[in-house]
């Protein structure tokens, strides 16, 4: 099985997509390690669907606060020029369009940019914000690992997983390659080191489109 | 000489009954009312109706918040976001002993705001066409799919805060407002916990973020456990 | 033309309805008056719809700000655990049943409670917070005085003017008498000094329920 | 390294054409963006449509705010709950020079904060069976008399706060907030004026009334009247 990128490659590719200025909500889990590649010299608000915009890094020992945590649940610090909002602001937040980013983990990606993250046959269901981070947010980055831990593939031509949301996101980042969503199809963008376009093609089940480039 | 202030959690539950509709502030354990819950549990409540974003929280081996309740067979239905990290409901919910509505948290915290600001429904894209649209009208607004959400309310809301007045006034603090301010405006009657208990007047009216008209019962809280180092 | 009561009399009328802890709205004009009339030892917190509950007297020169007024955009203060919010908790108070009493002005009341007060033919439209007053609040007393400048009856059969809000208003307070807005009708229940049901009935459009004891 | 500071009224508003759709915070005079709205006056914009809710406001036989808008004729259309008291907005109505769209002042507030919240439509009692229901939908929602209410927004929002800092975070006082946390929620370029300009990091982030992500640009007020004595 092909390597390519590690997860924190990964962040570091996703984090390469931040504009100075940019408020960017992460998901739970792999996307909180974006917050470590932020380039000195931008200055980014990352939004944790709890009521906070300006999160720091996660809090040392001795720093922690019961009530000041990530989506996570884990204890987190705030920048200067932070601020905290109850729940229905922070989600107004989303659901108006007013946060240029989200990075988030995903189960499955169809190639029309469809969603699955919330459930799967006989799992316990849980949705969180996912829903109205996908219907409010215009730029989703999937960050995700290219199959699943049994070598199926994740980037699919219909989802057989319940949808999060449809046709929601623009792009994908995993362990084997970049891809842009586009109106024609998935995009190849970018191989990981040591990645070639026939590894990519073999672990996908949805056709892509690949530039000579890298053909 | 209005004064809402209870001595203790038990007390101010005093006409909390079996079959209650409760909802719970608190996100994980961001903002929970802590004594409120161990009080609803000491007196023995059964069959309640839990709102609240997650059903508790875990920590390491242990679990924390309502999973009390949970665990102990309190609990007929839980609305809300986010079960799956909680374990004592997980098990729960594969024996069939325990409803689930599962709502967006976003939808969820706009639901109880409805109720509160005497909203009848509301359009949102959030889940149109998936599987937590199922019986719920929709409506193409601007060539969009969206649906409606009805106002969710209960009998009583438990909240917390850091601090309170006399009158109900709360001020919260970092990430604990979350649902607490929504929950607060929502139920029949709304049973604030604050870490400290001030007199009118003490509180800087322009930071105040419930106004003490949403609140009829306060209290201090008896015991605020730290769960991080 | 019978004077009876005048507009502090009527005002103090109003405020004896107010019980302690109450959150009382009051309309501007006339019921703004109530505020001189709460018996110490009551405390009653006075919400203005731009953004205030607990409302004190008006402010006295030198103690205004231009950010501190009230309804009728009087410069005004506030009490001991005052608390102030944007307009969209202002009538979330309003519409979700929060506020206990408003005491409104008005053109005209029906029989049926149904309540006139926001425009009149060949005048300029001017709503306010009144419909969402009406809509909201389950206790409304009107205080006006009884008839017009010219003398016609304000409380009809059916109103003329285009309606505030249907079946919202409780009690009628004006310078003849008080009244309750019942299933049956309005209810004559108070005379003011000098004033007899005949007065008031020849002052009225509609019909009124007058009990042994006031006839 | 982001920045929204403006050193000038008229700068910030460099890009607001004729027949803009702009919505301006205050009640009264209360929280109204003073500079913005005579820069706007200086600037020469016309064709406006004004969302406020008043168009302007009377103090003894002088009209302050918005009215020196409407006096200038620069307004088309207004959208708004109490134009009643001023007088510039009145004659020209009378005359049939301005556009007048009435709403109850609770659905204002709610239907601006819809738009920026992403709601797309919801359900009022407020005004049912009157006059201003006429072409709206209604709905019996458990026995009672809806209508339906759209979202409003705006091309700008110009709105007042108290303190703000370089990232647009804004702090209220007194009943200044009003209409200006909704407005700079609504708009698709939100302008706000301050009396104190600050750092980032100076303002307590539990007392943040308006976090920046709503504000575009931010400046310095350059004058500041005082109507009352």
């Amino acid at each position: 099985m092909i390597a390519g990128m590690n997860e924190k490659e990964m962040a570091q590719r996703a984090a390469a997509e931040i504009r100075d200025g940019d408020c960017v909500n992460l998901g739970i889990g792999m996307p909180t390690m974006v917050l470590d590649f932020i380039p000195s010299g931008k200055t980014v608000f990352f939004h944790t669907e709890n009521g906070l915009l300006g999160m720091g890094g996660f809090a040392q020992k001795g720093e922690t606060h019961p009530d000041l945590v990530d989506a996570g649940k884990q204890p987190i610090t705030c920048i200067k020029g932070a601020s905290f909002f109850p729940s229905d602001i922070s989600f107004a937040m989303m659901r108006g369009g007013h946060i240029d980013l989200a990075i988030m983990g995903a189960y499955q990606v169809s190639e029309k940019g469809d969603l699955a993250n919330w459930t799967a046959p006989g799992m316990l269901p849980s949705i969180g914000g996912a829903m109205d981070i996908v219907a409010g947010i215009k730029n989703i980055i999937v960050m995700m690992s290219h199959t699943t831990r049994d070598g199926r593939p994740k980037i699919v031509r219909e989802l057989t997983y319940p949808a999060t949301g449809y046709g929601c996101v623009s792009m994908i980042i995993t362990n084997l390659c970049v891809m842009d969503v586009t109106d024609k199809g998935l995009l190849l963008k970018e191989l990981a080191n040591g990645v070639s376009a026939r590894d990519v093609l073999s672990a996908t089940e949805s056709s892509l489109i690949i530039p000579d480039t890298l053909s | 000489m209005l004064n809402k202030t209870y001595t203790s959690s038990l007390e101010a539950l005093h006409d909390v009954k079996d079959g209650a509709v409760i909802m719970f502030g608190g996100f994980g354990l961001a903002g929970i009312p802590q004594n409120l819950i161990r009080a609803l549990y000491e007196k023995g409540t059964k069959d309640i109706t839990v709102i609240s974003n997650n059903p508790g929280s875990r920590l390491g081996d242990n679990e924390y918040g309502l999973a009390i309740l949970f665990k102990a067979g309190r609990v007929k239905k839980y609305i809300g976001s986010y079960p799956t990290a909680t374990k004592s409901f997980k098990e729960l919910y594969d024996a069939g002993k325990v409803g689930l509505e599962l709502v967006p948290q976003g939808t969820l915290a706009e639901r109880i705001r409805a109720r509160g600001a005497g909203i009848g429904g509301f359009y949102v894209k959030t889940g149109a066409g998936t599987l937590l649209a199922k019986d719920k009208e929709s409506r193409d607004i601007k060539g969009e799919q969206y649906i409606l959400e009805q106002p969710l309310g209960a009998d009583f809301a438990f909240v917390k805060a850091y601090k309170g007045d006399f009158y109900g006034n709360l001020v919260y603090r970092y990430t604990g407002a979350n649902f607490n301010p929504l929950m607060a405006m929502a139920a029949a009657v709304t049973i604030a916990e604050v870490e400290e208990l001030v007199e009118p007047g003490m509180l800087d009216p322009n930071t105040i973020h419930t106004p003490g008209i949403f609140v009829k019962r306060i209290l201090k809280g008896e015991r605020y456990d730290r769960w991080y180092e």
